[in-house]
Formats: structure tokens, C-alpha cells, sequence
């Protein structure tokens, strides 16, 4: 690797390579950039990851399956609910449970909290990438509203563990309808001033527009997923193609734009909350009632197959890969994580543009390290 | 004139020829030297503890904080806790460093600032050093300072502080012109660059309210351009922390990084007195036409005071914009600069020297 | 002509962008009661958790000194990392017959990830969360934790 | 998922005689011999009627005396997802040919393949360890031992 490093040298001028992480403010996680310049220009980007690489996928072969939800929690740790999710539907789709409509109801709410607290913590830090110190706070603010509303329920702030096989841990407080709808309440107000601190701003507009374009074609061909996808024009919402839980039940649109560029990528996360908040406020006064989880055999154990199973996280299409071979543990478990395909496009689309728009482009794809080495 | 009383001049006239009684004329001057130095030296100090505070507590309100809370009542003692910190830490040694520049840097930023300070009329009669060219000494000297941004950068052999350095070589030679052009346009209207005598001149009206229009827009292009000159945010590209870590300064640590710290906030002090002094009527106290009553009340307020008040309202207008505006790339910078700012600074100018032609000022 | 006019125009759409932002936060600067920040080591008393919050796991206790656990290992078998461990004992009733009984219920804090599947599966709810949130500790082996008191006994009623 | 594709067993069978066509519990599965991977790659993504463009989840999988790579693949255009497995028996040195000029999304899924299964994909424009830069052996391969970092209870 050092080699590669040294030998890097085009048409007799020698490059001048900048290494960007493992630890550095905006690289938000242990991600290593590599980054070869002319200029300020950036000529190539090599991602070095595996700096927390923790062998979810190896600990996974030896867990029973109500012991590896925990462990997705630590993935995509700004997911944690989807994540837990996308197991829980992939072993009750494997031993065919009818999951009662309250638990599907509860996990969606939970699901689309997640979703809003996930793009609040984007805008924060993307606000923050690009300068604008005042984001960070701000959203950390009224994030910490989402985590009081999961931490009532779940007991847990970001890691919440809030979902088992055939349902959840337990059922939600009392108190978390009327908490919910103080959120979206407050937060309706709070998001115009997201708007007006960033979104209008002339300079947050030059920064981000036309920097960083990501095509259609690309995008589909990279298997890119989620906000990043769907700026491009890529409908790929699971929520929509493949709804699971209570997302067939509901009226939402998927947000979809195809300039492809920063701009864009900012503009679904931030449609999104309002979609989001939309989903919610469709569900939160209807919760049926009904028992919070169905009873399982106190081992689980898969029949023998494959199963697989996608959700839509806020960065993205998770899909889980589960080969049993009739164990209580799993034979493999593969995570489609979508930051991990993501990154892998940060090279083509950074190319010939600054380092700023660098730390544009890396922020606006959102990437969530622990995600990508697992 | 009922604000004779707060008149500095027979003070430093008495202390003057007092010295002279009993000195040398040699020995009168190298202490009146020394005096005026411990006095800048002092209120630099200060001055700049004060800044670092204010930043904090500002900053913290505008994003929700209560900021420093902890040493003294309401945290007012952090900065000097702080200031003890900087001075008690290790010195980290570059060992690629270049290590003659490595150590020098500090002391150019820093010395740059000084002798911009000493230049600034803090009120009638207070002022260092009286120059009949002022304006254009402050602009010079306090250019000076990215000198040493520049040799940091280069002698710390850091590729962060490498590319932070060159931005700020583009941006304040680039931004120099405005300034320097802004500023022109309000001495076309004075007539004069000597700083005392342009705070006279608008005893009867503030710059920006004589000026008509092209004074308000030549205050504003100063206040953006010398936010850039002081690579404050939004045009802190050379410190950039979400990009370069902490650009020029990356390596610096203990003193020699507080000399860094210190001297971008006596910056951004001294270009808000000089936006004051030009544009604002500096220790001038605010009147308002025949509203008698209003303006005797007006002169009792120190001069001193007033040009504080001035000087600080600038202040916070610039930590206003740090705190709200994303950063600006290096391109963008140079095209606010070449392609919107130069444009209007230049038909402002002649559209300035057009209303003194006409006699349209007040 | 009308490029003058988008220049200008441009400008001032631009200048009035940045006022709306300077807007939201100058705004804020003069509201002191929107301040968020809690001061921490003050507030202890009257910082409250929620009750599900999971701080740490604990074996309740009566006024007896008693608990509920009987030592069947089932907390240690769907612990994922290893965190508890259960040493039984074998005592003698007072009628006479042998019995299971726990002798030290070892928690290891540092190794927990507090999923609650202890607490769930927990036959006879022997255990739970305690709000307890100030963990830090100068010595590594504090984290070791062991969850019966000493001479504490099952509660009657309890199998 | 699969009651749509009516023609997908027959046309893929007349593309390629020896690959196995089977209904899964969700997806069509195609088994199909590593040297003929790439010329059903590019026929799956090519014909307009399969029109599989869409790289969905590229995993390893150790069966024990077999190392196969899973493609899941999914048709933007149908909305349609098909699995397509592969094997390689030997162990020692496993080499398969990359799909990456197919899918280029399938880049970094194979690097991480050879980094954790050992499974070289010729072809591949970057082919490297992605996680583990300086360690030996593949630790998703079942036969993996490490007795320092690997603690059985």
C-alpha cells in the first residue's frame, strides 16, 4: 500500500497525496481517505476502511438469533431500530409468524423516528462539513428529543435493542403518544429554520450545487441505495417496492429528484423528514391494541434455507442474508450494508473537484463507518 | 464643545513635558516609548482575554449553550484559566520543521497586530502615534500579518498547514484591494488620511450617514473584506477545521499557538476600530440633528466608551456571521472578490467622488 | 441591460439569504430561555431517569435481603458476550432436601451491551435495570460486579 | 416475487444448458458453473426481458468442502430479484472471474470476498484486502482458527 503511495506519480509531475483520517473532524468515524491532489484538486481518493472492523458476520455464526439483533444495533448505529427490524422480519418470515398489526404499527413509528433523528444528525454534521458550526448544534438539540422519545420506550438512546423475534422487548410507555405528537408538533416549527439557516443560504447553495453528480445510470449500476439513489432519480425506496410492516397500509411519497448533485442529496434527507413526520402522524392516533409480541419457543430455530430480507434504512437498502442450516445459530449471515456500497462511488463523483467539495460530497453521502466495516 | 472634558491631550501633553523637566529629551522619548508600550502591551492583553470570552458566550447563546459557566461567575475567569493553560504546556518540537521560520511565525502575526494597534485614535487626545497617513499605515501593517501565516504553513511541513497557508496568500491579496478601495472611498469624501483628523470631520455626522448611499456600501464591502482579511468565518479557509484540521496552525501548540490565537482576534479588534473610526465617527458620540437635549446627554458618555461601543457592535456583527454562514470555497472566494466585490467597490468610488465633486454630502 | 439586472438582482436575493439565516440565529442570541445545556454534576438530584432506562443489571433485593434468583442459567446462556456468570451451590433445605441455590451471580459491566435479554428471559424476573448511569471507575476489575448481597437468600415462594 | 417471470426458467435454459434453474423459498436460484458466470452476467443484465442492472448483495459463503459466491440481483425495470450461485471447489486457491465490469457496484463486495473468503476474482480492476491490510488467512472461511481473538465458550 505505502508503495502504491510513493510510486503515485502521472505525466512527470509528482502528486501531492494528503491523507485524510483515520481520524479527522469531518470524516465523522475512523474512515481513512487517501487523496491524491493537484492543487487543491482532488485527482483520486482511495478509501482505507476496516479500522473498527468487528466481525459481525463471523460473531453472527456462533449467536442464537435473538442475540444477534443486538449486535445490528451497532452497525448503522443512527438505524439501530431498522436494523433490528430487518432481522426480526427476516426470521419471522422464515418461520412464517403472523406478527399482529399493533407490533407492525409500533415498529414503523419507531422506524420512521429513527429516520427522522438519523437525517437531523445528516443535517447537523453536513452543516458542520461545510462550516456552519451553528447546524451542529441545533440539530443535536432537537435530536435529543427523538432519543428522550426512544428511551422511554426502549430504555436505550441510540442503541435501542427495542425489537425481538415475534415482536418487541416490551411494550411502548404510556407516555409515548402524547410525546410523539409533542415532537412532530415542535418539530414542524423547527425545520423552516433548518431551511433558512442552510437550505436558502446563497453560499450553502454555491457549495453544493452541481458538485458531485451522480447519474442514473451510475447509480443503479453501483448499487447505490436510499437518499443518495434517489437524488439521482433511482426509485428505490423498499418502502414502496417491497413494503413490510405497516408501510403498505399508509399514503407517503417517495421523494425523488434526478440532478443527482450535493444539493440534491441534502434535499431527499430533508423532504424526508416531513415525509416522515407525515407517516407518523398517519399512525400514531391509530395504534391497535393487541398483545406487544407473539409468544416463540424459547430457541429459534430456522428451517433450513436462505432467506433474505431488505428494509429501508435512512441511508439506504440493509439487506439481510441469512443461510440456516436448521442450528439455532445461523450457517452465514451477509449485511448488505448501503453505506458500504455508497462509499465505493465516493472516488468516482470527488474526482476533479476540490477538497472542500470532497468534504461535501463524503457528508452528503452520509456514510456511517461501524456500518461499512461491520 | 462639552465633550472637552473627556480631552486627552493636556493629560498627555502634562506627562510629556513633565518628562522632559526631568529627563533628557533622549531618555523623555525612550520612556514616554516604554510607557506606550506597557500601556498597548496591557490593553492588548485585556482586550484579547475580553474577545475570546465574548466569542465563546456569543457563540454559545446563538447556538443554545450557556458557554463557559465554570471558572468565576459566569465563566468570565475560562479565558485567563486558559491563557495559564497555553503558557504551562509542552512546546512540541517539529522535527521536520523548519525551525528558524517554525519559531519566528508567531511573533510576525503577532507583532503586526501590535503595530496596527498603536495607530488607532481611542479618543481625543489618546492616540499613540498621530500618522498623517493613517488609514494607509493600518491597511499596510496589518497586512503584514499573513506573512506569518505564510511561513507557518510552509515551516511546519504539514500538508494541512501547507494548503492552508497559500489560501490565505490568495485571499488577502486579493481581499487587500477592497479594503484598501473601501476605504478610499470615505477618504475622498474626508479629504485626509490622517486618522484623527477624519474622526474630526464627522463631528457634524457619522461617514455613513454623510455619505449617501456609496458610504453605506463601501462600510459594508469593508466589513466583508476585512472579515476575510482576518480569516474569520465564513472565509476561515486557512484554518477550515472541517477540511485542513486546523490549516496554518495545525502543529503549533503551548504559547506560540496562543500568539496565533491572540493575534486573529486583535485583528479582527482592529479592523472593527478602524470600521468605527472611518465609518462610525469613532470616539464621536451619536447626535441626532437639532434634538438638543438628546445630544448633550449623548457627550457625557466617554469617548472612550463610545468608541468601545462602536468597536464592539462590530465585533459581535462579525462573530454574527462566523456563527451563521457556512464556509465559502477558495474559488467562491476569490469570485465574491474579483467578480462582485471589486466591480462595486470601483463605481462606488467614482460614484463617491462624484457626490464630493457635486457637494451632495452633507 | 438585463444581465445588469440579473447581477444586481443576484446580489441582493443573495445578501437577503444570509439575512434570513442571521435571522434565526440572532434571534436565538437574544432568547436566553431557549438555552438547552443542562450543568450536569449540579443537577444530579433532580436529573431523573426514565424508568426503563438501562443502566445497569442488578438483582432486586427485599427488605429481607432477599432475592428471587435460583440459579438456573438461563441469564448466562442468552447473555451474547459472556457478561454473567452463575456459581451454584448445592444447600440443604430445612426439610432436608438438596437444593440449587446461587452462590455468587457475577456481572461483568464492562462486557455488557445491554440488550436485556437477561432481563426478559429471566424466568423468575430475579433481575432487572437499575437508572444507575455514572459507571466510570479508576480500577478495571470494579466492572465486575457481584450481583447477590452477601448472605442474602431466595425469596420465599420463589422456584 | 417469481410467479411473474413465467419465461425466466426457459430463456435462461436455452441461454445455458448446464445451469440449474430452481425455485427458492423467495427467489429463482441459478446455479451455474464459475466459468460460465460471466457470460450469464452479461446476458442477465443485456436482455431486455431478464434486465437485471441492479446489484443488490454479493456474499461469500464457505459450505465446507465448496466456496460460492451469491448474487442477488434485482431487475429495476421488472422490480424482480433473482439469485445466482456459484462454487469453487478448491480451496487452496480459489479463482473466479469478477463481475465488476457487469456491475461495477460489485467492486468492493468482492474485495471484501477475498479479503474474508480467499476467493481471487481475475479481472477486478483493485484487488486488495479491504478490512484486514496485514494478517493472514480468511476469517469467514469455517475452518478459520485464531486462538488468541477468537474465544469459544
Amino acid at each position: 500500500m505505502e508503495e502504491h503511495l510513493k510510486n503515485s506519480v502521472t505525466d512527470g509531475q509528482e502528486e501531492y497525496v494528503l491523507n485524510i483520517g483515520p481520524q479527522h473532524p469531518s470524516t465523522h468515524g475512523v474512515l481513512r481517505l487517501v487523496a491524491s491532489l493537484r492543487g487543491e484538486i482532488v485527482t483520486n481518493i482511495e478509501p482505507h476502511i476496516g479500522y473498527i472492523h468487528r466481525g459481525i458476520e463471523k460473531m453472527c455464526e456462533s449467536l442464537t438469533y435473538p442475540q444477534i439483533i443486538h449486535l445490528t444495533d451497532r452497525m448503522d448505529y443512527l438505524s439501530a431500530h431498522i436494523n433490528n427490524e430487518a432481522v426480526c422480519l427476516n426470521v419471522e418470515k422464515a418461520l412464517e409468524i403472523d406478527i399482529p398489526d399493533r407490533i407492525k404499527v409500533i415498529r414503523t413509528i419507531m422506524a420512521e423516528l429513527t429516520r427522522i433523528q438519523s437525517h437531523q444528525l445528516f443535517w447537523a454534521t453536513f452543516g458542520m462539513d461545510l462550516g456552519g458550526l451553528t447546524c451542529f448544534f441545533y440539530g443535536l438539540r432537537d435530536r435529543e428529543k427523538v432519543l428522550d422519545i426512544f428511551e422511554e420506550t426502549c430504555g436505550g438512546r441510540m442503541i435501542v435493542s427495542y425489537n425481538c423475534p415475534g415482536g418487541l422487548m416490551h411494550d411502548i410507555h404510556p407516555g409515548f403518544q402524547k410525546r410523539v405528537k409533542e415532537f412532530i408538533e415542535y418539530f414542524r416549527k423547527t425545520l423552516p429554520e433548518y431551511d433558512q439557516l442552510l437550505t436558502g443560504n446563497v453560499i450553502f447553495r454555491e457549495r453544493t450545487m452541481g458538485i458531485g453528480k451522480l447519474t442514473l445510470g451510475e447509480a443503479i449500476a453501483h448499487g447505490i441505495t436510499g437518499p443518495t439513489a434517489r437524488a439521482s432519480g433511482f426509485s428505490c425506496d423498499v418502502r414502496k417496492k417491497e413494503p413490510y410492516s405497516a408501510y403498505d397500509r399508509i399514503k407517503f411519497n417517495e421523494v425523488l429528484f434526478t440532478e443527482g448533485d450535493t444539493y440534491h442529496r441534502y434535499l431527499v434527507r430533508m423532504d424526508e423528514m416531513r415525509q416522515s413526520m407525515d407517516i407518523i402522524e398517519q399512525l400514531i392516533d391509530n395504534i391497535p391494541e393487541g398483545p406487544y409480541a407473539v409468544k416463540m419457543k424459547p430457541i429459534i430455530r430456522l428451517p433450513e434455507g436462505e432467506y433474505y430480507q431488505r428494509v429501508e434504512t435512512a441511508r439506504g437498502e440493509l439487506g439481510v442474508y441469512i443461510i440456516s442450516d436448521g442450528n439455532k445459530n445461523p450457517y452465514r449471515v451477509k449485511f448488505r450494508s448501503p453505506n458500504f456500497v455508497n462509499l465505493s462511488v465516493l472516488n468516482m463523483l470527488s474526482k476533479g473537484f476540490k477538497i472542500a467539495d470532497l468534504i461535501a460530497i463524503s457528508g452528503s453521502l452520509d456514510l456511517i463507518i461501524p456500518d461499512i466495516d461491520r | 464643545m462639552p465633550f472637552d472634558i473627556y480631552d486627552f491631550t493636556s493629560l498627555t501633553q502634562w506627562i510629556d513635558t513633565s518628562l522632559n523637566d526631568r529627563l533628557s529629551p533622549f531618555w523623555a522619548v525612550v520612556a514616554e516609548m516604554a510607557i506606550v508600550g506597557l500601556l498597548i502591551l496591557v490593553f492588548y492583553a485585556l482586550i484579547g482575554l475580553f474577545l475570546v470570552y465574548a466569542e465563546r458566550k456569543v457563540c454559545a447563546f446563538m447556538q443554545n449553550r450557556l458557554g463557559p459557566n465554570r471558572v468565576g461567575p459566569f465563566g468570565i475567569f475560562q479565558t485567563v484559566a486558559d491563557l495559564i493553560k497555553l503558557l504551562l504546556v509542552e512546546l512540541v518540537p517539529i522535527r521536520n520543521a523548519d525551525k528558524f521560520l517554525f519559531n519566528v511565525a508567531p511573533f510576525i502575526v503577532i507583532i503586526a497586530s501590535f503595530m496596527a494597534i498603536s495607530a488607532i485614535p481611542f479618543a481625543k487626545g489618546l492616540h499613540a502615534i498621530d500618522l498623517n497617513i493613517g488609514v494607509f499605515y493600518v491597511i499596510a501593517v496589518s497586512a503584514l500579518g499573513v506573512i506569518g501565516v505564510l511561513l507557518a504553513g510552509w515551516s511546519s511541513n504539514n500538508k494541512y498547514s501547507l494548503i492552508g497557508a497559500m489560501r490565505s496568500g490568495a485571499q488577502i491579496v486579493s481581499y487587500e484591494l477592497s479594503v484598501g478601495l473601501s476605504l478610499i472611498t470615505v477618504i475622498i469624501l474626508a479629504g485626509t488620511m490622517q486618522l484623527s483628523e477624519i474622526v474630526q470631520a464627522q463631528s457634524t455626522g457619522w461617514f455613513i450617514f454623510r455619505g449617501h448611499i456609496p458610504a453605506f456600501i463601501a462600510f459594508v464591502i469593508f466589513l466583508i473584506a476585512s472579515t476575510a482579511e482576518t480569516n474569520r468565518g465564513p472565509f476561515d479557509l486557512a484554518e477550515a477545521e472541517s477540511e485542513l484540521t486546523a490549516g496554518f496552525h495545525t502543529e503549533y501548540s503551548g504559547i506560540k499557538f496562543a500568539f496565533f490565537f491572540l493575534a486573529e482576534y486583535m485583528n479582527m479588534f482592529i479592523v472593527a476600530s478602524i470600521a468605527a473610526t472611518v465609518f462610525l465617527g469613532g470616539w464621536m458620540p451619536f447626535h441626532i440633528g437639532s434634538w438638543e437635549a438628546f445630544n448633550h446627554v449623548m457627550d457625557f458618555i466617554p469617548p472612550f466608551i463610545w468608541y468601545l461601543m462602536k468597536t464592539f457592535f462590530i465585533i459581535f456583527l462579525m462573530m454574527w456571521f462566523k456563527w451563521t454562514f457556512p464556509r465559502l470555497r477558495i474559488d467562491q472566494l476569490l469570485t465574491l472578490e474579483w467578480k462582485y466585490l471589486l466591480p462595486i467597490n470601483l463605481v462606488n468610488v467614482v460614484f463617491m467622488a462624484f457626490i464630493v465633486l457635486m457637494g451632495w454630502h452633507f | 441591460m438585463r444581465s445588469i439586472v440579473k447581477y444586481i438582482s443576484e446580489v441582493l436575493s443573495g445578501v437577503w439569504s444570509l439575512l434570513k439565516g442571521m435571522k434565526v440565529t440572532g434571534s436565538y442570541f437574544f432568547r436566553p430561555s431557549a438555552i438547552v445545556t443542562q450543568k450536569y454534576p449540579e443537577n444530579r438530584k433532580d436529573l431523573v431517569m426514565f424508568e426503563r432506562f438501562k443502566g445497569e443489571v442488578i438483582m432486586p433485593h427485599n427488605e429481607n435481603n432477599e432475592h428471587r434468583c435460583t440459579g438456573c442459567g438461563i441469564c448466562e446462556i442468552n447473555c451474547p458476550n459472556g457478561t454473567i456468570e452463575v456459581i451454584t451451590k448445592t444447600i440443604i433445605t430445612p426439610e432436608g432436601k438438596k437444593k440449587r441455590a446461587i452462590d455468587k451471580h457475577i456481572y461483568r459491566l464492562s462486557m455488557c451491551s445491554f440488550c436485556a435479554l437477561c432481563v426478559k428471559t429471566c424466568p423468575s424476573n430475579a433481575l432487572a435495570f437499575s437508572q444507575e448511569f455514572e459507571h466510570a471507575v479508576f480500577d478495571r476489575s470494579k466492572l465486575i460486579k457481584i450481583s447477590n448481597k452477601p448472605g442474602s437468600q431466595l425469596m420465599k415462594g420463589v422456584e | 416475487m417469481s410467479a411473474d417471470n413465467f419465461n425466466l426458467e426457459e430463456s435462461i435454459r436455452s441461454f445455458d444448458g448446464d445451469a440449474i434453474v430452481t425455485e427458492g423459498k423467495q427467489f429463482t436460484e441459478i446455479t451455474v458453473h464459475p466459468e460460465k458466470l460471466m457470460a450469464l452476467a452479461m446476458f442477465l443484465r443485456d436482455n431486455s426481458e431478464m434486465g437485471f442492472d441492479f446489484p443488490a448483495c454479493v456474499s461469500g459463503v464457505d459450505y465446507g468442502n465448496d466456496l460460492g459466491v451469491v448474487y442477488h440481483l434485482r431487475s429495476t425495470k421488472h422490480n424482480r430479484t433473482i439469485v445466482v450461485k456459484t462454487r469453487v471447489s478448491d480451496r487452496q486457491n480459489p479463482v473466479m472471474e469478477s463481475v465488476t465490469p457487469v456491475w461495477p457496484g460489485a467492486e468492493y463486495h468482492e474485495r471484501e470476498i477475498f479479503d474474508l473468503f480467499g476467493i481471487r476474482f481475475t479481472n477486478h480492476p483493485d484487488l486488495r484486502r479491504l478490512f484486514l491490510d496485514n494478517s493472514d488467512g480468511y476469517p469467514l472461511r469455517k475452518d478459520y482458527s485464531d486462538d488468541v481473538n477468537i474465544v469459544t465458550k
